[in-house]
């Protein structure tokens, strides 16, 4: 049967994970139609949406899972994929449980889990350090002191995008390594507002500052635009989640000669676990349901699991499986998981709605200079204080 | 005998029955559509729906928090800017040109096809051409740079305070070639005479255009006028393909304001909120006009 | 009659004296081929014309070229070896997620959306255009009031209550759904037009008609339809264009396999491999702006006449 | 209601929103009969024709054609044929399909259709333009097409709405008298809207003159020519206008007199009768053309200056300073004046007409 | 050259592309002199009198104003006003900006625009209306004013290109005295271009017929109306045109005759001279108005039949079945005709016109 698949998973690393999804799919004598929409999950989200909502609902689609898709769950307009979650005892293998739990709502199961994303990495481009005479660092407060030498050889010494998810992004990540694991629950998990216009976060403010000043003159849009500036050494380095990976890797460099990643910011060795997970809205036609639970039981399938993200460069869901074939940064961020260093990631924590909130605000304080990190903080608290 | 005179008085409904069936799809277009979905909208943006129409109503929460939000403001500032400068800069452009190309030139259907191009290319391939040309690396400056001048910068996209300037290249580029056919119109339609009269009244060609010509084409500039601003409110496709915004949300715009958080926050009540407040805008300009234009009994011609 | 010499001589041909001409100008005044006048106005054009034509310029030569000359740098520099290749890239290997089959699928999709849309769309609005200029009814007017100021309302704010009502017809998502989205946007621009250009043809033409007994139908389609081919042509412009080009309703109200050209553009563009490749994207960009750009290129004289039929008297 | 009129307008009333065009407006029409509508421009000839043909709904009153009330009838189920000004040829047909269209809607048969096209164009002399479009027609050639299109019709009353104001004046005098030559040999029910008041008094039996939405005299040319019925209609007709003297009346030796500016005027061949009585404020009214230049006719000489003179061909007008006023005098094309010349004028009474200067009534 | 001419043009020719529209024109116009450019549409007035102007460059020839070679001037500094159909006014500025704007550009001095504005103002008589835009005006009042934007200019020479053309009749006859009056108190140079013959005849001192870019006839309107130079002339000249008779000259009695489908017409009145041989073919032509019905002048009496009768008012025209013509005949409006009643004419031959055939020259 076929069945449609809608993600955003467009780049080159990404595109050929989804390949391998596909393949296993296809396997199984269904047939994946792949409906990439490009340029992230902004773009592709509300298409998503309205099609589900106009009627017209795809057999499969990727959110990160998370509140996405709670109303959506709500309205009725999702499966509910308990009796294949339970015929696979996915209770059992899913790692760490706030995965699913995340899926959970009102105890039933909507969404199957395909890989763990972690957002606390800090990519170097060792070459950029050679050419500007410095030792690749090993935490941020090196970077930061690297970032005149960097300069001054005419390299840019953060590379961070135009799009606001990866400012944001970045600030989530210095929170937990500046701040802790314990504030960052604080302000996103109980929304605390006190302690986000609080000194913890002004320290977390002040990183910020600086990786904005770092960040000056790198032109770019796209995230993996921005890796490749890291990759080309243009850049001595980047903060962004475990998919950068899969750009390294396709242009055939290797983890710590050809580039160095520090999970945490090398400060604080904690990795959040967001990811993607795939969502079934509720068809009316038999054959594609039973097409829908072949998908789902495929997505979790421990070979699937491994093929495809290896080519992610994400981590499994599943802590059973087989990951010899991992690379440095990978098993690195395998210890920290199975250490239990963990958090959930803001996508989780935080709706939609605040996190634009958040969005707006970082990406426009880490174009405008003359923004300062108190101004800054307060709006943050602001937006902390009325987040659901 | 007057009586049974007055019998044979058909229905009014009746009367013109075929060309009211034919309108039907404009009156429901009307009603259904832009009557009832502005309805729809302003009615949700007393809501708090969030990822679907919920009927929770808040109040006015949405337009306080909409006021207060920075981005808001940031749009509104730019569209306004943008706004003026472009209704000035394709005017005065758009008119230029059809003046130059009303003074009997060689070639002009080269140049009118030249300068009305690019109005045939979508939004999205003119923010990317743009993008290209004015890219930092790539484009004008680093090519200037190339040829000596190192200290030459030409960055409007990369540069928050000027980079709506950047935009506004690309949307002239885009919008002057429509102007300029309209102004052609315009200028076609004014009476040889007027000219003939200025010439011997000894009044130079420039005092003639500013002080005759334009004042008569009134007409034209309302519609020139009315297309620019329309397409004014709405502009976002050429935001979205050459800056997206940013950088951070000094190109933001009210448009964008309203998708990003109809569909990417999932806060319809705040998206409706702002389109409410696009639609009151719009409405302060145009009802007046269309009333003048339309309405107020005014009829043929 | 004294001044019988003066008399026009070659009236009747009679006494065909001509008087001597007198001392200085006779004739027309000398204008030189080059004069400040004429600098200044081709001058001018020349450099609005040369504004307008860079980006062209620069995306056909960018087109051209491989991506190490990129690299080097000068996006004005004409090609050192022209290369083909990034077309065929662009038409038919680029990818998007596991689809690599380039633009090729997206123009045929946009062909099969255009074509009905414009043809829906124009009939519907000329026919709009047409009962509103002849044969007002009550509420006419307030109903075409409503359609202009709809035409100002952003896209945005109408999607949401259009996904809804395409829902609850059931044509969300089908061909169908797109061309009622298209005929609906397209209407209050076009109906202004046609009805322009119904109200400056003469009245009493329609009064004839009805008064040799053609109804509403026949008056549009055997008087009115047959002259007002400008006007047309300017709609199917327009219509052509702005479908063609269209975005968001594309991306919005279809679905993968029926993605219009633009929004694979749009995909190819931003499905980053790597590197940006420039040259592939411009030419999918050239690609995707091919048709409309070459029904204005065709076209585009009777588009200046149409405007003027349609647009500015008001 | 005359069951003998061909047309017949009763109460009619037209409204365009607020403005009243046409108010209570009551007409007869008898058949055969060439009435023509005049009046100066908005006064809402063409919104009455319109009413008769059925294109203009009226707000109030009834229609009737041929003794039948077609108030609410289609223009085509009325009986009528109409031509107008623009002559609102279908522009991408040929002059035959113009002339057949209607035929063709109604679904007349073809051999039907051809003998009529065949019959109007030999009426109209068109047979050699049958095969051209309009566009290659001369101004009028492409009148006689839309007459034509109303001659195939086959009906009983014809309108026109200014037919002749687009032609240069040698083709409008040359169809004048071609239209009054049809109405000669087909004698239907022809009317027909104009300002200009020649082709009124040309052409018509009789004619309607209209101010405002309202007729202001209904009769045969002569009558209104010479005996007009109030000062509008006096100073309307008549080209150069009536010339038009305010004063009072008096008694002056054997009868009634008028006095204006000190200068007195008899009224002893005035045939009004017991209306006209001393101390009644009038106006009297004289044609330029009863009026008479250094000819004495037995009657009163006044004296008077040539202010202007205008030649023109058969006649030569004279403008004339008198007793305070301007005067238009025609005389001979032949006779000519200098300017500031004294002459003597005499008043031909008999064809004069004097009007009450309130109600503006003719005495 | 006429070195007392206002205005003086030598072998003017002026081609749009390869059409020739003035060929070699010749013209003097005297100082004061009226003179009015006749003829029908597209023979080319407008653009002699736009070369004139300045606003269209000659071919060949060149052009005097005051003897001065202006051949090469711009339009303003030619000492020309100039008055258009079309009224051309500024339409977003009041009367009295229309009427300063050309000099306010060349910087006069306040008071003297002043002084010239109030003067023309009073001229015109558009003093009330100093402050109003034209679209609040009249056709009649916008005219005036385009007049008065070329009285203000103090020119010698007034162009006019068909000022009356775009009035109905009444403001057209009521403005052709104003212009005439305009005329006889200012004196300078007038060039007034119509296809009104009225116009043409009672303004003009001269009259200049063209045809196809060519001079007909240059004459004082007497000259012209009575004496016509070629069949051209006397045909466009005439409102109804004269009456043309195709034949040939024979001998008859005493003298010379017409011979004309069997019917003779005694020359013996006709003033011609040795030009008049038996034989010759000719054209006769007799104006409407010299011809009597039923009224005995002494010479031949002819039968004929009323075939349609238009009365005008003052006028009645006859049209008459005569020996196979139709011949078109002007009687007083008091005296009426039945269609088909039988009348006799007699002819005034004095008046009347013998044009040659073949060269259609006046014999
Ligand atoms: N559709 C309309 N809406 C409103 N007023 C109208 C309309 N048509 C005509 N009028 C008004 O009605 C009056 C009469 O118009 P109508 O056309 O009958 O005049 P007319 O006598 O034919 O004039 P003309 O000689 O200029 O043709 C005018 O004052 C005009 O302004
Ligand atoms: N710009 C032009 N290009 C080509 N031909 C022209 C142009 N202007 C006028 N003509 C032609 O020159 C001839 C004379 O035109 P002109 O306007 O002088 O006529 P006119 O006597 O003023 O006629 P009317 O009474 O209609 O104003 C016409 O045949 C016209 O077609
Ligand atoms: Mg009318
Ligand atoms: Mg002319």
């Amino acid at each position: 049967t076929d069945l449609e698949v809608t993600h955003w998973w467009t780049s080159g690393g990404e595109s050929a994970a989804v390949a391998e999804l596909a393949k296993a799919f296809d396997a199984t004598g269904n047939h994946w139609v792949d409906g990439a929409i490009a340029g992230s999950g902004g773009t592709a989200r509300p298409i998503m949406i309205s099609r589900i909502t106009g009627g017209d609902p795809m057999g499969a689609t990727q959110f990160n899972h998370g509140r996405q898709a709670e109303e959506l769950v709500q309205a009725g307009l999702m499966r509910d994929l308990t009796d294949v979650a339970t015929a696979e005892k996915w209770k059992d293998i899913i790692r760490p449980s706030s995965l699913l739990d995340s899926c959970t709502i009102d105890g039933k199961i909507y969404c199957a889990p395909v890989n763990i994303h972690s957002w606390q990495w800090l990519w170097l481009s060792n070459a950029a350090f050679k050419k500007a005479g410095v030792e690749v660092p090993k935490n941020w407060d090196e970077f930061v002191a690297a970032a005149p030498a960097l300069e001054k050889a005419g390299i840019i010494p953060l590379a961070v995008g135009g799009q606001p998810w990866q400012a944001t992004g970045a600030f989530d990540v210095l929170m937990v390594a500046v701040a802790g694991k314990d504030t960052f629950n604080k302000v996103f998990k109980d929304k605390d507002a006190e302690v986000a216009a609080g000194p913890e976060i002004a320290k977390v403010f002040k990183a910020a500052d600086d990786a904005r000043r770092m960040a000056k003159g790198s032109n770019v849009q796209d995230w993996n635009q921005a890796t490749n500036l890291v990759i080309t050494g243009k850049a001595g380095g980047q903060i962004m989640g475990d998919w950068a990976q899969g750009e390294f890797a396709l242009a055939g460099q290797k983890a710590g000669t050809d580039y160095t990643c520090l999970p945490g910011l090398g400060v604080n060795e904690i990795i959040s676990t967001g990811g993607d997970a795939f969502y079934f809205p509720l068809l009316k036609d038999e054959e594609k349901s039973k097409a829908q639970a072949v998908l789902a039981k495929t997505l979790l399938d421990p070979k699937t699991q491994v093929a495809f993200n290896l080519k992610k460069g994400s981590l499994p869901v599943r802590g059973d499986v087989d990951l010899a074939a991992a690379n440095d940064c990978m098993k690195k961020g395998l210890d920290i998981l199975a250490k239990g260093n963990v958090i959930q990631g803001t996508d989780q924590l935080l709706s939609a709605d605040s996190q634009k909130q958040k969005e707006d605000l970082f990406s426009e304080f880490f174009a405008n200079p003359s923004m300062t990190p108190e101004d800054a903080q307060k709006r943050f608290a602001g937006i902390i204080a009325s987040a659901d | 005998m007057t009586g049974q005179a007055r019998a044979g008085r058909p229905n009014k409904l009746l009367r013109n029955l075929n060309a009211k069936i034919a309108s039907i799809p404009m009156i429901l277009t009307a009603l259904v559509i832009f009557v009832g979905g502005t309805l729809w909208t302003v009615f949700y943006s007393f809501t708090n729906s969030k990822l679907l129409p919920r009927l929770s109503f808040v109040g006015f929460d949405q337009y306080e928090r909409l006021w207060a939000a920075p981005r808001w403001v940031t749009a509104i500032e730019n569209l306004a800017v943008y706004g003026i400068l472009s209704l000035i800069f394709s005017l005065v452009i758009g008119f230029m040109l059809a003046a130059l190309m009303d003074q009997k030139i060689r070639f002009e259907n080269t140049f009118r096809t030249i300068f009305l191009y690019p109005f045939a290319l979508s939004f999205i391939v003119t923010g990317l051409v743009w993008q290209w040309v004015l890219n930092p690396d790539f484009g004008i400056q680093a090519v200037v740079r190339s040829m000596g001048w190192t200290s030459f910068t030409f960055n409007p996209l990369y540069t928050p305070e000027i980079v709506i300037y950047g935009i506004l290249i690309a949307a002239l580029w885009q919008g002057t070639g429509l102007v300029m056919c309209l102004m052609l119109a315009g200028l076609r339609g004014i009476d040889e005479d007027i000219w003939k009269a200025a010439r011997v009244d000894g009044i130079p060609m420039w005092r003639t255009y500013l002080f005759i010509v334009i004042p008569m084409m009134r007409p034209v500039f309302i519609t020139t006028i009315v297309i620019i601003a329309s397409g004014i409110v709405k502009v976002y496709d050429l935001v979205v393909a050459q800056t997206s915004g940013g950088p951070g949300i000094s190109s933001e715009v009210p448009a964008k304001y309203v998708y990003d958080y109809m569909f990417q926050a999932q806060n319809l009540g705040q998206g409706f909120a702002a389109s409410t407040m696009m639609l009151v805008t719009v409405a302060i300009i145009i009802v007046p006009w269309a009333y003048l234009e339309f309405g107020g009994g005014r009829k043929r011609g | 009659m004294a001044d019988v010499g003066t008399l026009n001589t070659t009236s009747a041909g009679i006494d065909a004296v001509a008087p001597k001409l007198g001392e200085g100008p006779s004739g027309p005044r000398p204008r030189p081929a080059v004069s400040a006048r004429n600098i200044m106005l081709y001058g001018t054009l020349t450099i609005a014309a040369l504004y307008y034509l860079l980006p062209l310029y620069v995306m056909v030569v960018t087109s051209l070229k491989g991506m190490p000359e990129i690299r080097l740098g000068n996006i004005f520099s004409p090609p050192m070896e022209i290369t083909f290749e990034p077309w065929v890239k662009a038409w038919a290997q680029a990818c998007t997620g596991l689809n690599c089959d380039g633009l090729s699928r997206g123009f045929w999709n946009s062909v099969r959306i255009t074509v009905p849309s414009v043809i829906i769309s124009i009939a519907i609005a000329s026919v709009n255009g047409y009962a509103l200029a002849n044969w007002r009814f009550r509420g006419s007017e307030l109903f075409f009031s409503i359609l202009i100021v709809g035409a100002f309302i952003p896209y945005q704010v109408m999607i949401y209550p259009i996904v809804i009502i395409l829902r609850e017809i059931g044509i969300y998502g089908t061909l169908t759904g797109l061309i009622v989205v298209h005929s609906i946007f397209g209407m209050p621009i076009l109906t202004l037009l046609f009805r322009n250009y119904f109200v400056s043809l003469p009245e009493e033409l329609f009064k004839a008609a009805r008064v040799d007994g053609a109804g509403f139908w026949q008056i549009f389609l055997r008087i009115m339809l047959p002259m007002s081919l400008p006007i047309f042509v300017v709609a199917m412009i327009l219509q052509v264009t702005g479908i063609w080009n269209d975005f968001l309703f594309g991306v919005v109200f279809t679905r993968p396999d029926t993605y219009p050209m633009t929004v694979q553009l749009n995909n190819i563009v931003n499905s980053v491999q790597g590197v940006k490749e420039y040259n592939v994207n411009m030419a999918a960009t050239i690609l995707t702006g091919l048709v409309p750009l070459i029904v204005y290129f065709v076209s585009g004289r009777l588009f200046v006449r149409g405007i003027a039929a349609g647009a500015v008297k008001g | 209601m005359n069951m003998n009129a061909s047309v017949s307008i009763k109460d009619l009333s037209l409204n365009f929103g607020a403005v009243s065009v046409l108010k209570d407006l009551n007409l007869d029409i008898n058949d055969g009969e060439f009435l023509v509508l005049l009046g100066s421009s908005g006064c809402g000839k063409s919104t009455l024709l319109n009413c008769i043909a059925g294109l203009l709904d009226a707000s109030e009153g009834q229609i009737f054609i041929k003794g039948k009330n077609v108030t609410w009838e289609e223009p085509k189920d009325r009986g009528i044929g109409m031509v107008f000004q623009s002559y609102a040829l279908y522009p991408q047909m040929t002059v035959e399909k113009n002339l057949s269209f209607g035929l063709r809607v109604a679904k007349v048969p073809q051999a039907e259709i051809d003998k009529r096209v065949a019959r109007a164009s030999e009426i109209l002399q068109i047979q050699p333009l049958l095969k051209r479009k309009p566009a290659e027609l001369s101004g009028g050639q492409r009148q006689r097409v839309a007459i034509g299109r109303a001659l195939v019709r086959d009906v009983d009353v014809f309108l026109f709405d200014e037919p002749l104001s687009n032609l240069d004046a040698k083709l409008r005098s040359e169809l004048r008298v071609e239209i009054k030559r049809l109405h000669q040999s087909l004698k239907n029910t022809m009317i027909y809207v104009t300002h200009d008041q020649i082709e009124a008094l040309t052409l018509a039996d009789r004619i309607a003159i209209m101010k405002s939405g309202i007729i202001q005299q209904l009769d045969d040319p002569t009558t209104i020519y010479n005996r007009p019925r109030n000062l509008f209609v006096a100073g309307f007709i008549g080209s150069p206008s009536m010339n038009f003297l305010h004063g009072e009346l008096v008694k002056s030796g054997e009868g009634i007199a008028f006095l204006a500016n000190g200068v007195i005027f008899s009224l002893a061949d005035y045939d009004a009768g017991e209306t006209l009585q001393p101390g009644r404020k009038v106006v009297l009214g004289v044609r330029p053309e009863h009026i008479k230049v250094n000819e004495n006719t037995g009657g009163e000489e006044h004296d008077a200056t040539v202010d202007i003179e205008e030649p023109m061909g058969a006649d030569n007008l004279l403008w004339l300073k008198h007793a305070g006023h301007t005067m238009s005098v025609r005389v001979n094309g032949a006779r000519r004046f200098n300017v500031g010349a004294k002459v003597k004028l005499s008043f031909d009474m008999t064809v004069a007409s004097v009007f009450d200067a309130e109600s503006e009534l003719r005495l």
